[in-house]
């Protein structure tokens, strides 16, 4: 009981502390890709602060304030049910599908605070963003769906702990297929290139965040930053085996991160149609076959 | 007051106030509003003092059947009559301001009424006659409620009472064929002759109740009068007809095949010796999950967008029931009660702005009300939550059932048909949210005044009550266990907030908490950053220009992008083959009339050419 | 970092925000910003300075004016600043905005930008090089420590020396959300 | 330059009082009367000058007199063919050539704006470029600039 009390506590730290530095990182890489020197790690740090301190805030209502709230409380508590290495303090009430559904929180938060700005632009990001969502949803789901059919259960800790036995457990050998169209939409779901159309700066002016400024882009960044963590931990746990602690965890989640950013950083964008196309076809059809074998082998 | 009297009052009060009410009308307005308003409550009254009750009592005997026609109450009655109280009962409230400049009132009062008494008597009538009587009353009054407006509503309602004519004669055909068979209308007693039917009897007759049932459900290849229906009838009525009418289809569904037909049996029946009868009752469940979810995403007039989430959201409840486990058919009775609730709420929010903008529905006109109607937007945030299924409302835990099961049965093709199906609902109700409450406000709206108390009330209250089961589950999880015993299904045993950690984990206060935890901890930060200065709708970014009035808003064709991809695939292509049939059945008939020409000489030459041809047909016969 | 600024940064660690995290506004408004380009991107990188170009003025706090400024664009400059949340910070680039350049004569071009707007450094030249860029940053962090770079007090204080001098070049603009919108619309 | 001469055959016949020269290979200069320029540019287009490129102007102030340039390219031949005609400085005024060329408002709109030329005929001769601009046409020869400069933008104590 007291262990979960204090993994409940600990566990949003160490993810906003893990959110912020990939998010340091992915700058730093990606200006090395460019062959830039890039900022120093600790800079989102320092953009978050500034935001936070600035000395004016601009608001568009009470629903652009509370959206704004939503957005990081919803990535917050969906942390709390998603096993991180040995620590899973709400995994008992809730299960895959509970955190699939609590995802959407954070981005209906959003969504309200992009709508409540009074801004085309934010409606555009939004529309494109959930466009992008119906996107990849397919493949995911599929995929999804083919490991909690595979392990019989729709719990993540169970699923992790299946998996833990050897290297030969993790789902990335016993179900290929799956992982691989996970990772082939997993730049979609962290929505970085070539799939950032969403909060294009230079099409619309940032989508949803074109109204925001000060804490509220500060909220933005910290919740773009946990759902970072949100998605890569998902999928360390459903491919990667989990972690057998925090620190294993995190470096499952550091090699994916890398590889994704890597991919940002030579990508260009797609247009919607594109992306929307290119998700529906391949990572769609090797997801349903990985689907179709799952089903054919545990009749 | 004791069970047995208040259950006896129920049916009677509610026929007789349906009169009263038409009568009182004709003395005063006002009169008539409060005992509209008095009389619906007062079934709501009754069935929660009837909770747990069961009972039976014969109301009238057919000596020359030999047969008497009966009520009875149940957990599964009680549940669905106080559904369709408790709708009915808000829908009217809703009425006194909505419908006060509007003609024919009296008859209005009189038809609402008497649709909620028909429901009471559906749900509550213990023998098959009786049934069949409710639903008629139920099925014409709604063909004079939908018709109410005239004009394109008449075209909706004839389609509407053409389909529901066509289920009320499949229904007939089975309701005669069981008399025959068992020999009583009683439903117990149908049920024990059903036990001893041969199975392609029972499939027989399943099929023809479910067609009758799935017209009014609107499940897909039937489904077209509903769209039209909901959008033409006026918002209290769309209320009810989404709410709770259209979800008889499912009392239907679960009278027949957990009841008449007990289920066992039903698991064991095939189509065609091959397709498990329940995998195809599924697989209808998660194409009208899939395809009219879709199709909603292409709607700018907001009713016609709900209508077709109607479709979608009773996909949910045919999966969840033909699924059969019994978390898969808690969801899918759950979800009959949710769906009430927040459908019910979001056409009443349509019908708050539709009040006071002059009748204005059309999505792409509206914008910005939030900040002149903030409880009417708090009113359609709930009622979204609730059909996304975001945790915390009712929606969820429905879904999560459904899913649960459909997961643990190992059926992820129905399940991710039933995910998808979310992900679309997401797209359309976030654009229905977005484009009338969010973006920037038109002008023409600046007068736009908050909607009148009798609408926030049923607005209010229907929205606690989408959090109030959201939360605490199990409330109505434990009437629904008491149901599932009744059918012979193992009951689910749920707690109040989920069910127990032996079937799966799922606990909503846990959640609760966790959000509000965690909300709190964002707003305490948001609240020590520096207080924001609120600015107005046109201080906002425009490339260094001026914001232009009334024309800086996104919400035309809101997700182009998407429609582009699937926009081919989805059209109401059931809709154009009936109209291409109905077109083409006037020309073969047409010219089947030029037989007829009304002269007696070919009348005479047909006999008589009809003649020569059995003549020549038993000479035939002979050789 | 070195060890003295550790201590400066604790002690106000919204100072510390401010100075390393300006994000400029990517607004172009003349020919200067044709340098703007090599500074973001590999030849020069901006980012490692913690610049970073942002697409609309709510979020960012460094205005770079790149260059002339033509009436039409400067009702736009009003505007974007106007939008910009405090502390927001102005700097001049190219010897346009400083005395009009070779602009000096134009009829369409402002010449002397301070009187319309609060600016906090210069960086001359006609072009200046993407390196003075970098000199004027460093710069501006020193003015920032030293509590020098006070454009946005110095504007709220002299509202109405701006404000008339903003309305003698541009009687028309509208200086305040929703006033007079449909008018501009007419004519625009 | 065969077909140059077919051309300036073509416009002498069509057109009175025009002087057409040949000035080389693929570069003809027509000069006719402010009346006939739209029936000229009917003309042309017949012959194939499809497209009008561009409409400038020069203010001959010692002349007292505005001279508009239509710069017209012939896809067919090739040939750049500049139609030009003037105008009396005092209230210059001349027939809008929209029906021959749409898309000559925009030119005209600008033209009207900084040189004071009235189009009759062009329904859009709104403020254009120019910030609510007051004073005389600008780009006149006569405007003078100096002056005004000092006037609007003139230097005075600032705020350091």
């Amino acid at each position: 009981m007291v262990q979960q009390v204090i993994s409940m506590i600990v566990l949003p730290v160490i993810a906003l502390v893990i959110a912020v530095f990939f998010l340091g990182l992915s700058r730093k890489i990606t200006a090395r890709i460019h062959r830039r020197h890039g900022p120093p790690l600790y800079q989102p740090l320092i953009d978050v602060v500034k935001l936070l301190t600035q000395k004016e805030n601009i608001s568009h209502g009470t629903i652009f304030d509370l959206g704004i709230v939503l957005s990081v409380a919803g990535g917050l508590a969906t942390i709390l049910f998603i096993p991180a290495g040995g620590l899973h303090p709400l995994s008992s009430s809730g299960d895959f599908l509970v955190v699939l559904y609590l995802m959407l929180l954070s981005p209906l938060g959003l969504a309200l605070a992009a709508g409540a700005s009074e801004n085309p632009n934010a409606s555009i990001g939004v529309s494109r963003k959930f466009i992008l969502a119906l996107g990849y949803e397919v493949p995911f789901l599929l995929a999804a769906l083919a490991v909690m059919v595979h392990f019989r259960t729709t719990s993540l800790v169970e699923i992790v702990s299946l998996q833990r036995e050897s290297l030969l457990n993790w789902s990335v050998f016993t179900l290929p297929l799956p992982a691989l169209a996970t990772f082939l939409v997993l730049p979609a779901m962290l929505s970085i290139r070539p799939f950032d159309f969403a909060g294009a700066p230079q099409e619309v002016a940032s989508g949803p965040l074109v109204e925001l400024g000060g804490k509220y882009l500060a909220f933005a960044a910290i919740q773009g930053a946990l759902h970072t963590y949100i998605v890569l931990a998902i999928f360390v746990d459903l491919y990667l085996g989990g972690g057998a602690n925090i620190l294993t965890f995190f470096l499952k989640m550091l090699a994916v991160f890398f590889i994704g950013v890597c991919i940002n950083g030579v990508m260009p964008r797609f247009r919607v149609k594109q992306a929307l196309i290119y998700l529906w076809k391949w990572p769609a059809i090797i997801a349903f076959a990985g689907l179709v074998i799952v089903m054919w082998t545990s009749r | 007051m004791s069970g047995q009297t208040a259950f006896t009052l129920i049916l009677p009060i509610a026929f007789g106030s349906a009169a009263v009410v038409y009568l009182s009308g004709k003395i005063s307005a006002a009169l008539r509003n409060f005992l509209a308003v008095f009389f619906a409550a007062v079934p709501l009254v009754l069935l929660t003092a009837l909770y747990g009750y069961t009972g039976k009592i014969v109301y009238y005997d057919l000596s020359f059947l030999n047969q008497s026609l009966i009520l009875r109450i149940d957990a599964f009655a009680w549940y669905f009559a106080s559904a369709v109280a408790l709708i009915d009962f808000l829908a009217i409230v809703f009425s006194l301001r909505y419908m006060e400049d509007k003609k024919q009132l009296d008859f209005y009062y009189f038809a609402m009424l008497l649709v909620n008494a028909g429901m009471l008597g559906i749900v509550l009538s213990g023998d098959l006659l009786s049934f069949f009587m409710f639903w008629e009353i139920m099925s014409w009054i709604t063909y004079l409620l939908i018709s109410y407006k005239g004009g394109k509503a008449v075209a909706a309602a004839l389609k509407y009472m053409i389909m529901s004519i066509m289920g009320s004669c499949a229904m007939l055909l089975a309701l005669g064929s069981l008399y025959s068979t068992c020999g009583t209308f009683d439903i117990s007693g149908v049920a024990e002759g059903m036990s001893s039917a041969t199975p392609g009897y029972r499939l027989f007759i399943l099929l023809l109740m479910i067609f009758s049932f799935g017209i009014k459900n609107a499940i897909v290849p039937v489904h077209v009068w509903l769209p039209d229906a909901h959008s033409e009838a006026v918002s209290p009525f769309s209320a009810v007809l989404s709410g709770v009418l259209v979800r008889m289809g499912i009392y239907g569904f679960l009278l027949v095949m957990f009841v008449l037909v007990r289920w066992n049996a039903v698991l064991e029946l095939r189509i065609l010796g091959l397709l498990d009868f329940h995998l195809v009752f599924c697989w209808i469940g998660a194409i009208t999950i899939v395809v009219p979810t879709f199709i909603a995403l292409l709607q700018d007039d907001a009713k016609r967008l709900l209508a077709w989430h109607g479709i979608g959201q009773g996909g949910y409840m045919v999966l969840g029931i033909g699924l059969g486990t019994s978390m898969g058919i808690a969801g899918g009775v759950f979800h009959t009660l949710n769906h009430a609730t927040y459908i019910a709420l979001l056409f009443m929010v349509v019908g708050a702005v539709e009040y006071r903008t002059n009748g204005v529905r059309d999505l792409n006109e509206l914008g910005g009300l939030a900040k002149k109607m903030p409880i009417t937007f708090i009113g359609g945030l709930t009622g979204i939550l609730g059909l996304i299924g975001v945790p915390l409302t009712n929606g969820f835990v429905s879904k999560w059932l459904i899913y649960k099961s459909l997961v643990m049965n190992e059926r992820p093709l129905l399940a991710f048909a039933a995910l998808i199906g979310t992900w679309g609902t997401i797209l359309s109700v976030f654009k229905f949210l977005h484009h009338i409450f969010l973006g920037q406000l038109p002008q023409k709206y600046n007068n736009v005044k908050e909607a009148p108390f009798s609408m926030r009330f049923s607005i209010i209250t229907l929205s606690l009550v989408i959090f109030l089961f959201g939360i605490f589950p199990g409330l109505p999880l434990t009437v629904i266990s008491a149901m599932l015993d009744s059918f012979g299904i193992i009951p689910l045993n749920p707690t109040l907030f989920g069910v127990p950690s032996t079937l799966g984990e799922l606990n909503t206060i846990t959640i609760l908490a966790a959000v509000l935890a965690m909300m709190v901890i964002g707003y305490a930060v948001f609240a020590w950053a520096r207080k924001a200065r609120r600015t107005d709708q046109f201080d906002s970014y425009g490339a260094g220009a001026y914001v232009p009035v009334n024309r800086y808003q996104y919400s035309v064709r809101f997700y182009e992008r998407a429609y582009e991809v699937i926009g081919p695939y989805i059209r109401d292509r059931i809709d154009e083959f009936y109209i291409w049939f109905v077109e083409k059945a006037e020309g073969f008939f047409d010219t089947a009339r030029k037989i007829y020409t009304g002269n007696v000489n070919s009348s005479t030459a047909y006999i008589v050419f009809l003649l020569a041809v059995l003549v020549i047909l038993k000479m035939w016969g002979r050789f | 970092m070195d060890r003295a600024d550790i201590a400066k940064t604790l002690k106000s660690p919204a100072n510390w925000g401010q100075k390393y995290s300006l994000w400029a506004v990517y607004f172009c408004t003349g020919c200067g910003v044709i340098e703007i380009p090599p500074v973001i991107t590999s030849r020069w990188d901006a980012e490692r300075f913690g610049v970073l170009p942002m697409a609309t003025p709510r979020q960012g706090n460094l205005f770079l004016i790149t260059g002339y400024v033509s009436l039409k664009t400067m009702g736009a400059i009003i505007r974007t600043y106007d939008q910009m949340p405090d502390p927001k910070y102005v700097v001049g680039f190219g010897s346009c905005p400083v005395n009009g350049g070779m602009y000096w004569d134009s009829y369409n071009t402002i010449k002397h930008l301070d009187k319309y707007l609060p600016v906090d450094g210069w960086i001359a030249g006609c072009m200046p090089r993407p390196e003075a860029i970098f000199v004027a940053v460093v710069h501006l962090w020193q003015m920032i420590d030293k509590g020098m770079a006070t454009g946005y007090q110095k504007y709220k204080e002299n509202y109405e020396y701006y404000e008339r001098n903003q309305r003698e070049i541009l009687p028309h603009l509208p200086k305040f959300a929703g006033e007079k919108t449909e008018a501009v619309g007419q004519t625009l | 330059m065969m077909r140059e001469q077919e051309i300036k055959k073509a416009i002498e016949k069509s057109t009175d009082g025009a002087t057409v020269t040949v000035l080389k290979k693929g570069r003809i200069l027509v000069t006719v009367p402010a009346a006939a320029a739209v029936s000229t540019l009917i003309c042309l287009k017949a012959v194939g000058f499809e497209h009008l490129s561009a409409i400038s102007c020069t203010d001959w102030l010692e002349q007292g007199e505005l001279e508009l340039v239509y710069h017209l390219w012939s896809y067919q031949d090739k040939v750049h063919l500049m139609l030009k005609t003037r105008l009396a400085r005092e209230n210059p005024q001349t027939v809008t050539a929209i029906p021959v060329f749409p898309h000559t408002q925009t030119y005209e709109r600008e033209i009207h704006e900084m040189y004071g030329v009235h189009f009759e005929g062009n329904p859009r001769l709104t403020p254009f470029l120019l910030e609510h601009w007051e004073g005389p046409p600008p780009m006149r020869r006569d405007f003078q600039m100096r002056d005004y400069v000092k006037e609007k933008f003139g230097v005075e104590e600032r705020i350091s």
